[in-house]
This record gives structure tokens, C-alpha cells and sequence, in this order.
């Protein structure tokens, strides 16, 4: 039976996740430098565009089509079968179209995240075929493992709320490996500084923002879970900020707005798996490790290792992804929702060991997926961008385009 | 005629201007640019990554004089833009052979008021 | 009977239709040049806070309270009966004030988008008298002929979801006329750069986002209708913006970011008529087309006839409102909406016909109505600033303050 | 009973004010100076962050559990006992958490409104001590006399719909406090021109969108209460900007958009406390005396006693909280909500007295505890930046960040 | 070789640079200056509390010519500058000791063009 | 004294204040700038409709410096700005007849450094 107030929150939370998709392409793109920023905006708004199209005649039909356990049929080509009758699977109150658009934006953001990790020197070209091949190949698939009806993921009982292992993980794996393949950017030890934070500002804002119907909207009905994952995210995203805010003033002396929203964004990913299964606590011990997890990861080990993870997608996304699957695996509890899991603290560690092997597994997918898609892509249409052509910018070299005039 | 070059304190530049025009000295071109000079920068961070940024913005202003002001606009800017602090600046003369007035084809000296 | 569920609905739409009139101002404002930018948000600004007067003082009852065929009544002066009471002629399960208040951020943006083809040269007193002529004396007798009761295209038949004819084609119509009657702006065919690129993308995002509350929310409750136009119109600004890409790509050699934007509003403007009418497989069709047309309209029409439309409002809401009323007669099904039509593909060529009386009546109606609204400023206040005040830009001239600080 | 539509409505709105910060933050950052801009940005961003915690911890139960007229009990610390189920007092169809989270919300944008007042002058440190001690000591006392369940302005019969009084009288009158004692920023009396003042616009957007959310959701359902509040805001922010453009144009002869945005502010500001209970016709009333009474505070007033309130807090949400306590006093009236009181203009002076009492309390108290406040945090740590500091600007002295790059 | 340096107003600019290509000078250096001349800048109001605004927006170029180069440099930024009004801006001109080209290490005449 | 004004690659900024710095030379003043040259520029395109961009970025470095250290600042901008590519840039020199320290008022050679 649809539930018109139900179909109604989704259809909002659908919108206030399609704005998270251009709220992520102005965090990124005030962070990398005048002559780069509108190569990043770009990306954003390609995705947006081509993911829909590929969403609509394959995409959502792999994903969650019924079929086997690693990935889905193709009965739902075109939308096909897709209408107003809900889907008991996924959503029983909802028309069954608005549980596959609300999830095209899902599909849509995920790789607008990788971009990060070879911002100002990819290929549109290459760009274009890669995000194309990569949702196919690593978002549908895992999508489907972990959400899609007889998903060997969902089967074996991990749980991922809003997207933490599905979104999070899938794609701060493979911006480690993109970063890695393509290599650095030049003069990138010298220090690259942002060239309008208040733009990453805005676009952090705008993310928290639409987070809430990313993690609230998962609920897929307004109910109890709904309320929880609405507060624990806001919660978790303050707790992150505050994290990364501290750690900046202990270690520098100075707490920092890049280091803020950073946390923030932390707090936010980490929670997005958890969201409809722990409490408040858990939330503010969520938002706390996420915060000081990235600081780690952005000062410590991606400055030891000197790989060039431009946006730090891999310190962010994937590895608080990673966290909040363990998190969920940890502080998961019946008690919140009892459609849930009880986790490690309510006694039950078989089930932290579930969510252990969803994280290797798609780890391990992403991490070899991604290299072979590179690869191609290499092979086919070669992914760097010429000296020349990255010394001159993207937005130039790529776009024909300037972001800004200078004299008038 | 002569063409003076001083590079000052952001801050400062309301009152440089102010004290130029009290010598009579009205035009001025003013600009925005990063000096690197025995005031040191300061370390910026970015997501606790220290970056050292060894450039702070400064103003820049071109004043073509005669010679007769010469001496008028570097007590004026002297008086103005000093605080005794590192990077207050520095004022550079160089020689200027011509000066035209777009407007009216004016030359030399005429064409500098 | 009063639905809370519907009532809400509409409420968030007409905040998310609310947040249009900023995000075209940043659309906007992005493309014109430093020392006019101030213009056009304060311009946008304006029309927010005079129509809403204008809408409760007349406007509304001008627009939608019975009359005659040709115009609303005036018993509605001053909000005067629009009360918490449903009007079934319009909405039946929503009070009459939700109506009027959606329908108020309508009357907003409509004006608005005009406002792009006298960029960077109207004086803003010309602008305020034009805008408040314009809006009664065009854009309420249109709404009224379409979407009130006894408009004599509705009772013809005619058939325009949200606003395609409405707000798009008597808005472009108009910007043409007023284009050609200012004349072109100081050195156009050296052609002027866009100051801010990413503010134009913000503003895309913006409008993408409240585009949601357009159309789905024109459904006025939470049905089916509203959930199938929530995707096309998702769809068809993916298409748009995917066409007008490699319109670009094939023509040009590189996409852009400012075309990609482009593709995406006019898939976006030309799904309003259509949203509640037609199904994907239409909204993939209409977001293509709409694409290409404005891609031709802005490099070859506009270049031929040399006219200064300066941010392809005409090209763009024009021709894309005639686009899309055309297309909805030739896609609308029943099967979509039974209180719909069937247009040409459900075999129904006469409806078609409808919707070219339907655009035809309206265009000729707003290149007249405009043309003699002009004629009056312009002999009254003069609408062109003087070659000097335009060097100098309108920030300074019109309103006294710059956008940006140089030095400090 | 909980009522699903009523709280995704709450949830909904929770958001909406949510994105009301980074709209502040963007309002306030473009008028500062591009040195400063990160400063303000910043102590959002920490603010949304700490007070989070803050009333998590503590704040919520000490403005809303039950204990006397003057401040909350401790009975709900971390939340305890703040579950699922309704709580009549506040709201009795939606869970008790969700009236929690939204009132968070306002909680965070109260404190946010002060920083303008002390911009570009404060030290961080300084700043973040003030704010915990603020919103502990002023705000959450205030919230409770005023809406808290057994509050003595409660009890006495005061009406504050959204938060006139709570939130921007107490905001308003400590801003003036703070600026005070501060002193002035250098340089201040040759004039600092806004930076960015499209941000500032973008701001203003984003704000009067989430001011939606403020004040129709504080009708915490969906009902004729929340859809007066929604429509009144609408018009009041209108009227406010056309009183404030045309004070303009008639004393300057020009309008501007900065005086446009400000006076949609004090009209948004002003009818906050009235939403609930006055009908259009004293909402255009409304709008206009904030417009004017706005636009003589900060060109008379400000100008003759020369206090540096750099961004105007008290000019405009000092006084236009006030000024909408005084109109609630005469406006409202029971033919709008029958919860609600009649006032001066129904026959009740009485209740108007009660207003003024209302004001008089918050003020007096804001006033003294601000003051008290400042003089520990300044004897603790010390309050304003050095000269140095000032002069090289809050972003690199405070954050080590610099908003924008110049050269590259 | 000689220095020019030309203050001009920002809608100039094109016409400036497509004059100076027809006398075959293509190398200039442009850049964004404030200026304060005889041109009465514009009273900004914020708020609606004034603020002398005292700069205005102009364009500077750099043109580093031989000698023989100097009268048509300047004549082509006359012909094309000038509309008359107050604010047309000015052409100053300094002399030129060196000029090395970056790429190859060319030095004086040879470099310059 | 003479004043050395660069023109060079933004990219190349980085590399040549460090090669300054290595020659003692910490004083420098930076500016953005667009330069017209035999680079190319790239044709930039605005909803399909080409406009011929032909300014690029650039950077300017203005140096004040000694006699004695002429050759060496124009050894370190050579040795670190030159690609071989079009575009690379230009250096000037120009007679500088006074240097003045704001901060101190001193003149001439002392003041330069
Ligand atoms: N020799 C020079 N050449 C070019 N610019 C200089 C030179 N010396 C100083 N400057 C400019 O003046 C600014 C202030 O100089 P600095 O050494 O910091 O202070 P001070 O002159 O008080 O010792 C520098 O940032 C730089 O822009
Ligand atoms: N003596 C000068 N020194 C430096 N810049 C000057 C000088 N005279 C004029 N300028 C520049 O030229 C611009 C135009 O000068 P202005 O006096 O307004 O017009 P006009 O030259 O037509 O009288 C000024 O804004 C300033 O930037
Ligand atoms: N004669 C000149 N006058 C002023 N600026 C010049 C001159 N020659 C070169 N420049 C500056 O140097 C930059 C690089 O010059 P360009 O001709 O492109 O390269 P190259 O010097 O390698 O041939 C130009 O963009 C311009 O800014």
C-alpha cells in the first residue's frame, strides 16, 4: 500500500540528495586552484547528467534487479517493469519509481566523490569513460551485493545503512588507486593552497544539508528510524568537525575552516552506515573517531607515503567509511532498530566480523576493479593530461573555458 | 619628471592617499600585489598540511610627479605608511622621460597634474 | 477536505520554487561582467520583493479568480476570500492560500527570467516600471487564459503542467523584444567573457533543485502525477545537458561547463509543460531535443540575426517553452494522467494543434504586449543608460555599490 | 499520537533551518573584508559544531525540561528520557526527539547572529569561550522563560511564535553589548566595503529559504497555524526589502542590493515572533516598519553614536525583534489562532503590556549577563586581537588560512 | 628601448590592443590598477551610509619598444584611448636599459619584439 | 640600482623566488598580470560561441636591486623560468635612480636589501 507521506519524504530526500551532488562539486572545486576549478564542476555536473541516462537503461536494473548474488538481472532495462507499485523488497510504501530515483542519486554521487583523487590532471575524455565504466562495473555490482534483493552482502547479513561500504568505501578505494596510477601532480610539494575556501564552505554546507535526506531519507518511510538517522547524522557531523577542529589546535596551534569542514564531511561519512542503528552516543563517539581518523590520515600517512590524493577522498571517504562499517559493527543495536543487528557492545562480535568481511570484499573489488578500468582507459584514450596542458590548467586545456576574468 | 614606486601595507594605503592629496598630488595608480621582503610570512595550514606562505599582500602605487614634487610625495608617504614595523615597504624613483595626457594629447610636464 | 500530507507537499514546493529566483540570479549574474553583476541579483532581488506585493494586492485575482476567458476577476482584491478553505477549481485538497502562495513564486520567477536579455543596460527605475507592467498586463491574462478557470486556452484544451507557455514562452517572447529594443550593449561582438563561471553553475544547481518543487509539486498532492514528473523532469535536465555536451564535443572539439549548464536548464524548461503528461521514454526524447535546439539557437540563429539577447533567454525559456508545448502534444498519454490528453503519438493529432494555438496566441500576445509596455517606459523614463553609465557598469551607476572589493 | 506528515514536516524544517548557519555565514562573511571573510565562515561552522554538542549534553535540558519559571531541570542532561514518544507540553504529534533536534537548530543560528557585531576583531579563543558561556547562561534561560514549559513569560502570557524575542532579542541586545566593548575596528570611520557582496546575497537567499522552515515549522504540524506563518513570512521579508530599497532611493537616490537584502531581513526578522498569529494584512505592515525602522537604526542611530556594530546585528535583529514583540502585541489576534491572543487592535492592551514586559526582561538580562560574560572571558584569555593581528587580518592570524589565492 | 606604460579605461582595452597589433607591436603585459585622477570617482552607499569611493577601475599595459617604435605606440593608443572625457587615463614612458628574452637568452632590440 | 621587471609563467613562480633566494636576493614584489606575446592564446568558448582569448596569465616579478647583483638576479630568473617553450617570458631592466626604506628612511644601496 503507498503511503503518500512516506512517498513524500522520499521524493524531498531525493532532492536534497541530487544538491549534494553540486554542494561535493563546490567543496572540491574551491580547494584546487583558479585555472582547475571549473574542470571539477564540470565533472560534477557530467555525472549528474550521464549517470542519470546510464541509471535509467542499465544502471538500476543491475543493481536491483533480482538475480544472483553478485549482481543484478537485466529484467528492469530501461526502467522497464519499474512504475507506481511499490517494490515489498525495497520499499513497500513507496511507488517503486521513487525508490529508484531516489537511489539514481546515490549512484550519481558516488563517483562525483573519486574525482577528488585526480583532480587537475585527468583527461575529460578519459574522465568521462572511466566514470561511465566505473559505475557500471564497481557501483552497480556493489550496490547490489550489499542492498539488492539476494545480494551475497545483504545475505550473509552486513549492514550499511545509507551507503557507508556502498558509496564511501567503493569510492575512496578507487580514488587511492586512481591517485596512484596517475600520479602526482606537478609542484604538488610545494604546496597547492585553495583558491577560494569559502566556496568549500558553501559546498559543505550545502552536503550537510542534503546529508540528512541521504542518511533520514534511507529509512525510506517516515518512522522512528527515520527521526534517529535525521539526528545521529547532524550529531556525527558536528561531532567530526569538532574532532578534526581539536586535533588542528593541539597539533598547530590553530584550529583551521578547511580542517572544520573536513571533520565534518568525516563525521558525515562515518555515520551514514550507522545511521539507522545506533543511538545517540554512539553518534557522538562516531563523529569524534571520524574526526581525528582523517586528521591522521591527511597529516600522517598520506605525507609518509607522499601519495597525491589530491582532495583527500581516500582519507575521508574511505577510510571513514571503512570506521563507520566497523562503527555500525560495534555500536549496532536491536534496541534502535529492531529490523537492525546487535553489534559487538550488545554481545554480539560475530556480527562486527560480518561487517569485517563486507569491508575486504569490496575493498579488494574496488582496489582490482579500478586498476583494470584504468588501464583501459590508459590503453584506449591514455588518462593524464600532457605538461603542457597541466601547467595551462584544465579548464583551458579541457573545457575551453575560464572560471574567472581578471581584467573586467 | 619623475615616476615613484612605493609598495605599502595594505592598511596603510588610506592614509598614504590622504596625505598625497594634502601635498596637491592627485594622481595616483594603485594596485594589488604579494611582496616578499624581511616580514615574515606566515605558515598557512591547510587540513593541518603546513604550507609556508612566504608572500603577504602589499599595495603598490605609481605616482608620476615633477621634480618639484619629487621630495613633497616621499615625505607624504613617509609620514604616512611608517610604523616602524618590519614591511612597511619601500619607495623606488626612477627617471620618467614623458607623460601624455590621453584626453588631450597634452606632453611633459602639463600632462603629469 | 484538507490533506496535511498534500498541503505540506505544496508548501515545500513553493520554498524550493522560492529558492529559483536566487539561484537565476547567480545563473545569471555569473555570465555578465564584473561591474554588472550587482544588477542583476538586485534585479532578481526586486522581483521578489514587488510581485509579492503585486500578487496579494491584484495579481492573483487577475490571474486566477473567474471572470471571463480573457482575465480574472477582481473579488479577490487584496487576497480578499482566499482563506484555509480548499478552491476545488484549482486544488481540492490543499487550502487556497498554499495555492496562492505556489502560485505567487511562479508570478516571481517568470519576470525574472526576462531580465537576461536587457543584461547590462536598462536603467533599474525602467526596469521596476517595466517589470510590474509586465507582470500584469502580460503574465496574469496568461496564466489566467491557461490555468484559470473559464482562460479560454484551458477551456480549449490546452494543456501546460507547469508553466512551459506560461512562464517560458511569454517570458522568452518577451526577452526577445526587449533585446531588440534596447539594442545590443557597447562592444558585444568582441565578445564579453562570463566573470564568474562557478557562480553560474551554482545557480544551476539551484534551479535544478527547486525545479524538483516546480513541476512535481504542480501536481498539487502527493500522486502519481507528482511522482512521474519529479523524474522526467530529473531526466530530462540529465538529457539536456548530455545533448548540448556534445553538441559542443562534436562542434567545438570540447565540451564546457557553461553549455553543459545550458543543455541542463533548457531539458529542465522544456519537461515543465510536459512533466505531468508524459512518461521517460518521452522526458529522454524532450531533454535531447531540447539540447540540440538550444544549442543551434544560441551558435547559429542568434549569430545570423546578430540580435543581443545576452544570456539566450529567448534561445533558452523560448524557444524551449514552444518545444515543450509541442512536445507535450505529441507525447502526452492518459495512460500517464487519465485527466490528461493523448497527444499526436497516442494518435490524437488534434490536441497537438491545440497546444501550436496555445503557443501562437501566446506569443503574439507577449511580442505585442511587451513591445507597447517598452514603448511606454521608454517615453516615460527612458530605458537605456547612457554610453557613459554602461562603461562604468550598472553596480555603480544604478545602484551605488560594487560587487567586489579590488584591494582590500 | 504521533502524526507521520507532521513529523516529516518538523524534519523537514529542522533542515531547512539547519542550512539557515551557512546562509548567516555567507550574509555576514561577503561584507567583512577578504582578510576576515574565513573568520566569520569559521565561527559558523564551530558554532553549528559546538552548540550541537552543547545541547546534547545540556542546553536542551536546560531550556525546555520542566522545573521553574527561570531556568530548566537536569532531568533530560545527555538526553536522558528524550525519546520517541511525544511530549505534550511542546508538540504532541511528533516524537519528543524531533522537537529537540529542531529546536537545536535554533539554538545554533542565536549565537551565530552575535559574531556580526564583533567581526573582525575577536580572537578565536576568545569567541568559542564566549559562545558556550552565552548560549548557556543567555540563551538557554531566555528559551526557557519563553517557551519552557512553566517559563514565567510563558506563564504570564507573552507570545513569541519563532523566536522574535529568544532569538533575536537576545541576540540583538548582546550584540550591542559586545560591540561596545570591543571598541572599534581600526579604520572603521573611512568606510570598509563588503568584500563579496554576492555572497552576501547568496546568504540572504539561503536565509529567507530556511526562514520557512523557522517560522511555519514552529507551528511543530501541518495546519492552518503553519501555513498563515508560512505566507506572512513570504510577504513580510518582501515588504521589508521594498521599505528598505525605497528609504534608499528617496535619501540616496539610488537603491541598492545590500539595503534590499537587509531590509528582507529585518521584515523576515520582525514578523518571527508574529507568524502564528497575525494575518496578511499586519504582516504588510509589518514588513514595511522593519524596513524603515531598520533603515533609520543604521543610518541615524548607528551614524550618531558611532558604536561599531560592524554587520548591524542590533540595528536590525535588535530592534526588529523588538519591534515584532510590539506588533505581535497589537496584531495578533485569536482570528488567526485561537491558541493564541488578541492585542491591541482586537481590544487588548493588556496583552501588549505583557509584550513589553517580555522585551524589557530579555533585554535587560541579555544586556547585563553579555556584559558579565565578556568581562570573565576578557579577564580569562583576553577578548580583542593585537593591532598586528587586525591589521594582517583574523584569517591568518586566528586560522592560518587565507580564503583566496592571488596569484595562482 | 623604451618602457611605455599606459593607464586606460577598462572598455578601452580591446580597441587599444587591436591598434597597437596594427602597427605590429603584439607583446604587452596587462594588468588591473585602481585609479585616482581628475575623474570624480562615484559615492558608494552601503546600508545606506556613503562611502567616498575614490578609485576607479583601470586598465595599466607595459610595452616595452625599440625606439623606433615609441611615436607609433603612442599614437596608436591615442588614436584608440581617447573619447575625450575626463578619465581617458595617461601614457608615460621610461627608458629601457636591457630586455632579455627568457626562452633563448636574447638580449636588448633583438628580444623586445 | 636598477629595477629588473619579469614577465614569466605562473608555473615557473615558485622556482624562481627560490633561485632569488639562493642568491641572496629576498626582495621581491609580485604581481598577476596578463601578457600578449607569440604564445597563443587558447580560444575559449561560450555556449558553443568561440571568442578569441588572446591574453594569458602571467606573473610579474619587480626587483629592486644593486648594480652589483643585476647579473645574478638575471642568471637565477634564466636558470629557473626558462622551459625553451613559447612564452617563457621577458626580463627588463630599467635605471632605478633612489630606494627608500619606509621604515627606517634610509636611502640608496642600503635601503635596497
Ligand atoms: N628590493 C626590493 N625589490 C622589490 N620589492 C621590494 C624590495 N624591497 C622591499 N620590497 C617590497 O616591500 C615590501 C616590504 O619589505 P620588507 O622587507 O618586508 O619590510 P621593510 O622594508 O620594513 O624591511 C616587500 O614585501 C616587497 O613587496
Ligand atoms: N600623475 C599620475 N601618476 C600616476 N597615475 C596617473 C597620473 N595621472 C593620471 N594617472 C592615472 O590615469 C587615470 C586617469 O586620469 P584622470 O585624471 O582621471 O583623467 P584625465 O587624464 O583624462 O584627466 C587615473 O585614474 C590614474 O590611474
Ligand atoms: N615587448 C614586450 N612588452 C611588454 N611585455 C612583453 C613584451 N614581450 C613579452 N612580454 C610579456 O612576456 C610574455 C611572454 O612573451 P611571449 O612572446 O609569449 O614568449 P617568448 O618571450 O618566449 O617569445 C608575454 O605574454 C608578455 O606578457
Amino acid at each position: 500500500m503507498i503511503n503518500t507521506t512516506d512517498t513524500a519524504f522520499v521524493l524531498s530526500s531525493a532532492a536534497l540528495v541530487m544538491l549534494m551532488t553540486p554542494g561535493l562539486a563546490f567543496f572540491y572545486g574551491g580547494l584546487v586552484r583558479r585555472k582547475n576549478v571549473l574542470s571539477i564542476l564540470m565533472q560534477c555536473l557530467t555525472i549528474l547528467c550521464v549517470i542519470t541516462l546510464q541509471w535509467v537503461l542499465f544502471g538500476y536494473s543491475l543493481a536491483f534487479a533480482p538475480f544472483n548474488g553478485l549482481i543484478g538481472g537485466l529484467q528492469w532495462l530501461g526502467l522497464n517493469g519499474v512504475g507506481f507499485e511499490p517494490n515489498a523488497d525495497y520499499a513497500g510504501t513507496i511507488p517503486h519509481q521513487v525508490f529508484m530515483i531516489y537511489q539514481a542519486m546515490f549512484a550519481i554521487i558516488t563517483p562525483g566523490l573519486i574525482i577528488g583523487a585526480f583532480a587537475e590532471r585527468m583527461k575529460f575524455s578519459a574522465f568521462l569513460l572511466f566514470t561511465l565504466l566505473w559505475a557500471t562495473f564497481i557501483y552497480d555490482p556493489v550496490a547490489h551485493w550489499v542492498w539488492g534483493v539476494g545480494g551475497w552482502l545483504r545475505v550473509m547479513g552486513s549492514l550499511d545503512f545509507a551507503g557507508g561500504s556502498v558509496v564511501h568505501i567503493s569510492s575512496g578505494i578507487s580514488a587511492l588507486v586512481t591517485a596512484l596510477y596517475l600520479g602526482k601532480r606537478k609542484n604538488v610539494e610545494k604546496g597547492i593552497s585553495p583558491h577560494n575556501l569559502p566556496f568549500s564552505i558553501l559546498g559543505a554546507g550545502l552536503l550537510w544539508f542534503g546529508w540528512f535526506g541521504f542518511n533520514a531519507g534511507s529509512a525510506l518511510a517516515v518512522n522512528n528510524i527515520a527521526v534517529n538517522a535525521f539526528i545521529v547524522t547532524h550529531i556525527a557531523g558536528a561531532l567530526g568537525g569538532i574532532a578534526y577542529m581539536f586535533m588542528e589546535w593541539v597539533n598547530n596551534k590553530k584550529p583551521t575552516a578547511l580542517g572544520t569542514i573536513t571533520g565534518m564531511v568525516a563525521g558525515l561519512a562515518t555515520i551514514t552506515p550507522a545511521a539507522g542503528y545506533v543511538n545517540i552516543f554512539a553518534s557522538v563517539c562516531i563523529g569524534l573517531s571520524a574526526g581525528i581518523v582523517s586528521y591522521y590520515m591527511i597529516t600522517i600517512i598520506k605525507t609518509k607515503f607522499a601519495y597525491d590524493d589530491s582532495l583527500d577522498v581516500f582519507g575521508v571517504h574511505g577510510m571513514c567509511g571503512i570506521l563507520g562499517m566497523l562503527m555500525t559493527g560495534i555500536f549496532a543495536s536491536k534496541a534502535v532498530n529492531s529490523a537492525g543487528a546487535n553489534g559487538l557492545l550488545a554481545g554480539n562480535g560475530s556480527f562486527l566480523l560480518i561487517q569485517i568481511i563486507a569491508i575486504l570484499a569490496i575493498t579488494v573489488f574496488s582496489l582490482i576493479g579500478t586498476y583494470v578500468i584504468l588501464k583501459i582507459v590508459d590503453a584506449l584514450i591514455g588518462v593524464r593530461v600532457s605538461p603542457a596542458e597541466e601547467n595551462m590548467g584544465l579548464d583551458l586545456t579541457q573545457n575551453q573555458e575560464s572560471a574567472y576574468t581578471i581584467l573586467v | 619628471m619623475k615616476m615613484i614606486v612605493a609598495v605599502i601595507q595594505p592598511d596603510a594605503l588610506e592614509d598614504v592617499l590622504d596625505s598625497l592629496y594634502k601635498e596637491k598630488i592627485n594622481l595616483v595608480t594603485v594596485s594589488e600585489v604579494m611582496g616578499h621582503g624581511r616580514q615574515k610570512g606566515i605558515t598557512e595550514v591547510y587540513r593541518g598540511v603546513k604550507e609556508a606562505g612566504n608572500l603577504l599582500r602589499k599595495i603598490r602605487l605609481d605616482i608620476a610627479v615633477n621634480n618639484s614634487y619629487v621630495e613633497k610625495a616621499i615625505e607624504a608617504i613617509l609620514g604616512s605608511a611608517k610604523t616602524g614595523n618590519v614591511g612597511d615597504g619601500k619607495i623606488f624613483v626612477l627617471d620618467l622621460e614623458q607623460c601624455i595626457r590621453i584626453r588631450t594629447g597634452e606632453e611633459g610636464s602639463n600632462a603629469i597634474g
